[in-house]
């Protein structure tokens, strides 16, 4: 490879003819023909394709639908330290299930999706979205409760096969925890007859003797 | 032509579908300028790749008349802080900045070079170009994708063409009073001298408070019963 | 009549001062300059053209990686491996979950370790495919062979976006195994891009290796004998450049790598042209290991179930793990204390490392080479100041 | 091959003497890769017999990094024997007592040549204060050149014998050595702006 055994300039053709067959392919052979005239065409993005994270609602509204429960655990979780949360309290001072705010920087935000990884509740997930462009910083971003709620609707157009994934896993849940309270009350309900039938068995119950 | 500013927007849209193009001086002006960014050729970090991307056959940023990327700061109008700013480089990018011709504008790139990003508890990451540098516009992303990039430059295009060249509200290139080069930070024992430009950036007053109080003016409760 | 030789100035009137008399000259190259690869600094002392000193000058983009890593969960730290080299995520993804796994003592199924084979070997595709299009814009063909290259890899990172759900930025690697398994259809759709890479490669070495302009500025530049690379810890494709069969894929036998034949390319004198031929034939041998590792790619289980994503204490002590990255040897070294932030973490950066006998390569050359020679170490500053 | 006891063996046969100033670390944790701890005035010696000995030719110093242990307190039960009142019996106490924090130096080292590797050495600086002084191997293996560098300039571990040692990653104005466990970074946004160029009224370029 190092000696060359042929005439001065060969090789300099050579491989201007690749030059020119990239340059005349890039008018008709598709795979030369890569451009994608951007704001008028877009790139389908693969389902996976992940930008910043939002918050999914199921129903009709965005407050009361979230499935978030404040549990923190992505804000403890977050490599950059993006996300904040603060749990709403009841009226009597307790700590309730669901965010008061939820912000979520997306000036920090790296997009890694442990967020969405560790979430135990399905509730964050990640958008392919990624027109964000702004000309201030503290606005428009830091997106706040309002703005990175979505619905499960929203969630199954960007990504149908991972949402009927989660949406199967989270009727199977809701299926079992039925499943477990009406094992429970049953047997609670055979507990009080059990003891209401020994009750009848010895009239003579301990507070009368 | 100078009373072109005044024409009502109805008429000017009347003759333009009859062939007839009249426009003002400073739109003119404007529409060449935001046709001809010229980017510094200056890579910080990672975004820079996906800054290369953008410019490479796939995206062509050279359909947006932005490809010319000038290795020279004097040539250049339009700087792309693409990556992390450590304290290190901060006083060679605002000297770069210093040396770029009027008009120019600042895109701050990816979440590093808007706020420090994932990097901003460190020691040596500067939280925030815009901390010395008058920014325009800011795209958020780790690293943002190309087409994030173009939508960048699509939107500083419409900036630039939305500029006043002169009375109240002006362009800051047009504005006199506004500087065209920012003093440099100097090292110092722990950090940069002095931390940011009081001019251009202040601490948030109280960095717990909700950014955004107003928020439900700007994304309603969507309710759908 | 001579014409490549000038006759000589008539006495007294040369309009120079006598060569021996000039004055050495300081330049810094850098931190902004279009062809240091980002904000790498170099200061050079030149007699005219010649390079007499040359120090490197790092940390315009130091970034407190490990400072950071230290202060952070054993997961969270994997995001971050993604932006020391900023090409090649999935290695360092790699070489993370691998020494972790190596201080806990996980296993990894055997469908996670082809999986990281077969994105290891792409991030190696991709990798080689950029450097060539940046070594050539060093030497002046700034464009066309960037753009090819950048052609060409936009396909393997559609795979990884279609995979991991980024383009660069994967974070795909978990300690134990793999995120999540392939989406339907990624296997044939990388056997495409496999399949149409020796195609690309036909292309490159027709436009690169008999042009006469990149042999005269490549030949017998920056060659530095194997012995003294080994000395000064130079790995990768540099070390194999100079003769030296040293592959950590062959040495190591990390992963499964001991199932797959492959051939390790070796240059005669470790100049910046042996450089670039290793990286293509590099290439070859990487489409080698992927057409059998998507052809043998088992079905089963990505990633370990004992492996625990949240609250992840590794047992007390520290490991030391390496792997054949693109751009040499890539290390992790980490103490743990049982908490669930590692004590220690250090990354040993091939592209900082390599950069040890710069100064040996440059001086004697001239200004013009040095960039050369820098583009043939192929590094990336995110790595190298981390 | 690179067991530390054939090590240690081939140590005391080839450097006599060396027995009391190499001693062998155990690693505890499931990586089995144990180390060995070097005494400072023997490192130099120990490495370039490393390097050099033909059943080791450990000539590939992957990875040189530093280690500050911050120091600790420890909890031990030691067991006396005491004398009250004519009578002698053992008795348990638990003791606490302050290990003093050191700076480390590990040395990462393979053979290119023999394949086998990693031979881990570790160097033990006294304390943590400011010149913590460790013999540099950079002359044994040019490797270390620019991690020794690293070191000096985060940890602030000072190697006598380097031939360049310069703060590497940081600017030379910089006090401290971030990588310390104890390194706060002052919060700069609260400070006021003061020397400013434009309070001066210069704008340098």
């Amino acid at each position: 490879m190092r000696k060359l055994k042929q005439l001065p300039g060969v090789g300099l053709l050579k491989g201007m003819l690749v030059t020119g067959r990239n340059f005349f392919g890039s008018y008709r052979n598709p795979r030369r023909l890569v451009t994608v005239s951007y704001p008028e065409q877009r790139l389908l993005l693969p389902e996976s394709s992940r930008n910043f994270p939002f918050l999914v609602y199921d129903g009709n509204d965005s407050v009361e639908g979230l499935r978030c429960v404040a549990c923190k655990t992505c804000e403890r979780e977050c490599p950059s330290g993006a996300i904040r949360i603060v749990q709403a309290r009841d009226e009597n001072g307790r700590p309730a299930k669901h965010p008061e705010r939820f912000e979520i920087g997306i000036d920090a935000c790296m997009g890694c999706q442990i967020c969405a990884e560790v979430c135990p509740f399905d509730a964050i997930k990640m958008d392919s979205d990624y027109e964000h462009a702004a000309t201030g910083r503290t606005r428009p971003m830091v997106h706040n409760k309002l703005r990175l709620a979505k619905s499960n609707t929203y969630y199954h157009r960007i990504k149908p096969r991972e949402a009927a994934e989660v949406d199967a896993r989270l009727e199977m849940e809701r299926f079992r925890k039925e499943e477990a309270r009406r094992k429970r009350e049953e047997a609670a309900r055979m507990k009080k007859e059990a003891a209401a039938k020994a009750a009848a068995a010895k009239p003579e119950a301990p507070e009368n003797s | 032509m100078t009373t072109m500013g005044t024409t009502d927007e109805s008429l000017r849209q009347d003759l333009a579908r009859r062939g007839v193009h009249v426009t003002s001086l400073e739109s003119l002006y404007n529409w060449g300028r935001a046709h001809s960014l010229w980017p510094l050729q200056f890579g910080l970090a990672c975004c820079a790749i996906e800054m290369i991307a953008a410019t490479m056959a796939r995206h062509d940023l050279a359909r947006f008349g932005a490809e010319v990327f000038r290795p020279s700061p004097r040539q250049a109008d339009l700087m792309i802080v693409a990556g992390t700013v450590t304290k290190k480089m901060a006083p060679m990018v605002v000297r770069l900045y210093n040396q770029m011709a009027n008009p120019k504008y600042v895109i701050a790139m990816g979440a590093c070079a808007i706020s420090g990003g994932p990097f901003r508890e460190g020691y040596n990451v500067l939280r925030g170009i815009d901390r010395y540098l008058p920014v325009d516009l800011y795209i958020p992303g780790c690293p943002p994708r190309p087409e994030a990039l173009l939508h960048g430059v699509i939107r500083l295009q419409e900036l630039i063409r939305g500029e006043k060249l002169s009375g109240p509200g002006r362009s800051r290139a047009a504005d006199p009073a506004v500087p065209g080069e920012y003093p440099i930070p100097n090292y110092g024992p722990a950090g940069l001298r002095p931390p940011f430009n009081p001019d251009l950036w202040q601490p948030p007053s109280d960095p717990d408070a909700a950014p955004d109080d107003g928020s439900d003016a700007v994304t309603p409760r969507e309710t759908t019963a | 009549m001579n014409l490549t030789r000038a006759a000589p100035w008539p006495a007294g009137t040369a309009p120079f001062a006598d060569p021996g008399e000039t004055e050495l000259l300081e330049l810094s190259l850098g931190p902004q300059h279009p062809s240091t690869h980002g904000v790498f600094r170099m200061n050079a002392l030149l007699d005219g053209e010649t390079v007499v000193r040359l120090q490197p000058v790092f940390g315009y983009l130091h970034r407190n990686h490990e400072q950071l890593a230290e202060r952070m969960s054993y997961l969270a730290s994997m995001p971050f491996t993604d932006r020391l080299d900023y090409f090649c995520s999935l290695t360092n993804n790699w070489a993370y979950a691998l020494t972790v796994e190596k201080l806990a003592g996980l296993e990894v199924p055997e469908r996670a370790e082809y999986l990281r084979v077969i994105l290891a070997e792409l991030t190696r595709l991709q990798n080689h495919t950029v450097f060539l299009g940046f070594l050539l814009g060093d030497m002046g063909a700034w464009g066309s062979v960037l753009m090819y290259g950048f052609r060409q890899r936009d396909a393997v990172l559609d795979l990884f976006e279609a995979l991991t759900g980024s383009r660069m930025m994967c974070d795909y690697l978990r300690f134990g195994g793999c995120r999540c398994d392939l989406p339907p259809g990624w296997a044939a759709a990388a056997r495409l891009v496999v399949d149409s890479y020796p195609g690309f490669l036909d292309e490159m070495e027709q436009l690169l290796t008999e042009n006469e302009i990149l042999r005269a500025r490549t030949m017998g530049i920056g060659g530095v004998e194997a012995k003294r690379l080994v000395n000064a810890g130079v790995s990768g494709p540099l070390l194999r450049a100079a003769g030296l069969s040293h592959d950590l894929r062959k040495v190591d036998r990390y992963g499964i790598y001991d199932r797959f034949s492959f051939r390790i390319p070796l240059g005669e004198k470790g100049d910046v042209y042996d450089r670039l031929m290793i990286r293509l034939l590099e290439m070859r041998e990487s489409l080698n290991i992927l057409d059998s590792a998507l052809r043998d790619l088992p079905e089963g289980p990505v990633i370990n179930p004992q492996a625990k994503l949240r609250n992840f204490r590794p047992p007390a002590g520290e490991a030391y793990g390496r792997i054949e990255s693109p751009k040499g040897e890539l290390g992790f070294y980490l103490i743990s204390d049982q908490s669930p932030q590692p004590y220690r973490y250090r990354v040993r950066p091939p592209s900082l490392i390599n950069l040890t006998l710069l100064e040996e390569m440059c001086v004697g050359a001239k200004i013009a080479d040095v960039m050369v020679i820098l583009g043939s170490i192929d590094i990336v500053l995110g790595e190298v100041d981390r | 091959m690179t067991d530390p006891d054939r090590l240690l063996s081939l140590l005391e046969a080839g450097l006599p003497g060396s027995a009391g100033r190499v001693r062998r670390w155990t690693n505890p944790g499931p990586s089995g890769q144990d180390a060995l701890l070097v005494d400072p005035d023997a490192a130099l010696e120990v490495a370039l017999f490393l390097r050099d000995h033909p059943e080791l030719q450990l000539d590939y110093c992957s990875n040189v990094t530093g280690v500050d242990w911050l120091p600790r307190e420890v909890t031990e039960s030691v067991t006396t024997t005491e004398t009250v009142g004519g009578e002698t019996k053992e008795v348990t106490k638990k003791v606490t007592r302050t290990e003093p924090g050191y700076l480390e130096a590990v040395y990462h080292l393979y053979s290119v040549a023999l394949r086998h590797g990693p031979v881990i050495l570790r160097l033990r600086a006294a304390g943590r204060e400011a010149p913590a002084p460790l013999p540099s191997l950079t002359p044994v293996w040019r490797s270390a050149e620019f991690q020794e560098r690293e070191i000096f300039d985060l940890y602030g571990i000072s190697f006598s014998g380097h031939p360049d040692l310069r703060r590497l990653l940081l600017w030379d104005e910089f006090e401290g050595h971030p990588m310390r466990k104890d390194y706060v970074a002052p919060d700069e946004d609260g400070l006021p702006a003061i020397e400013t160029a434009a309070a001066k009224g210069e704008a340098n370029r």
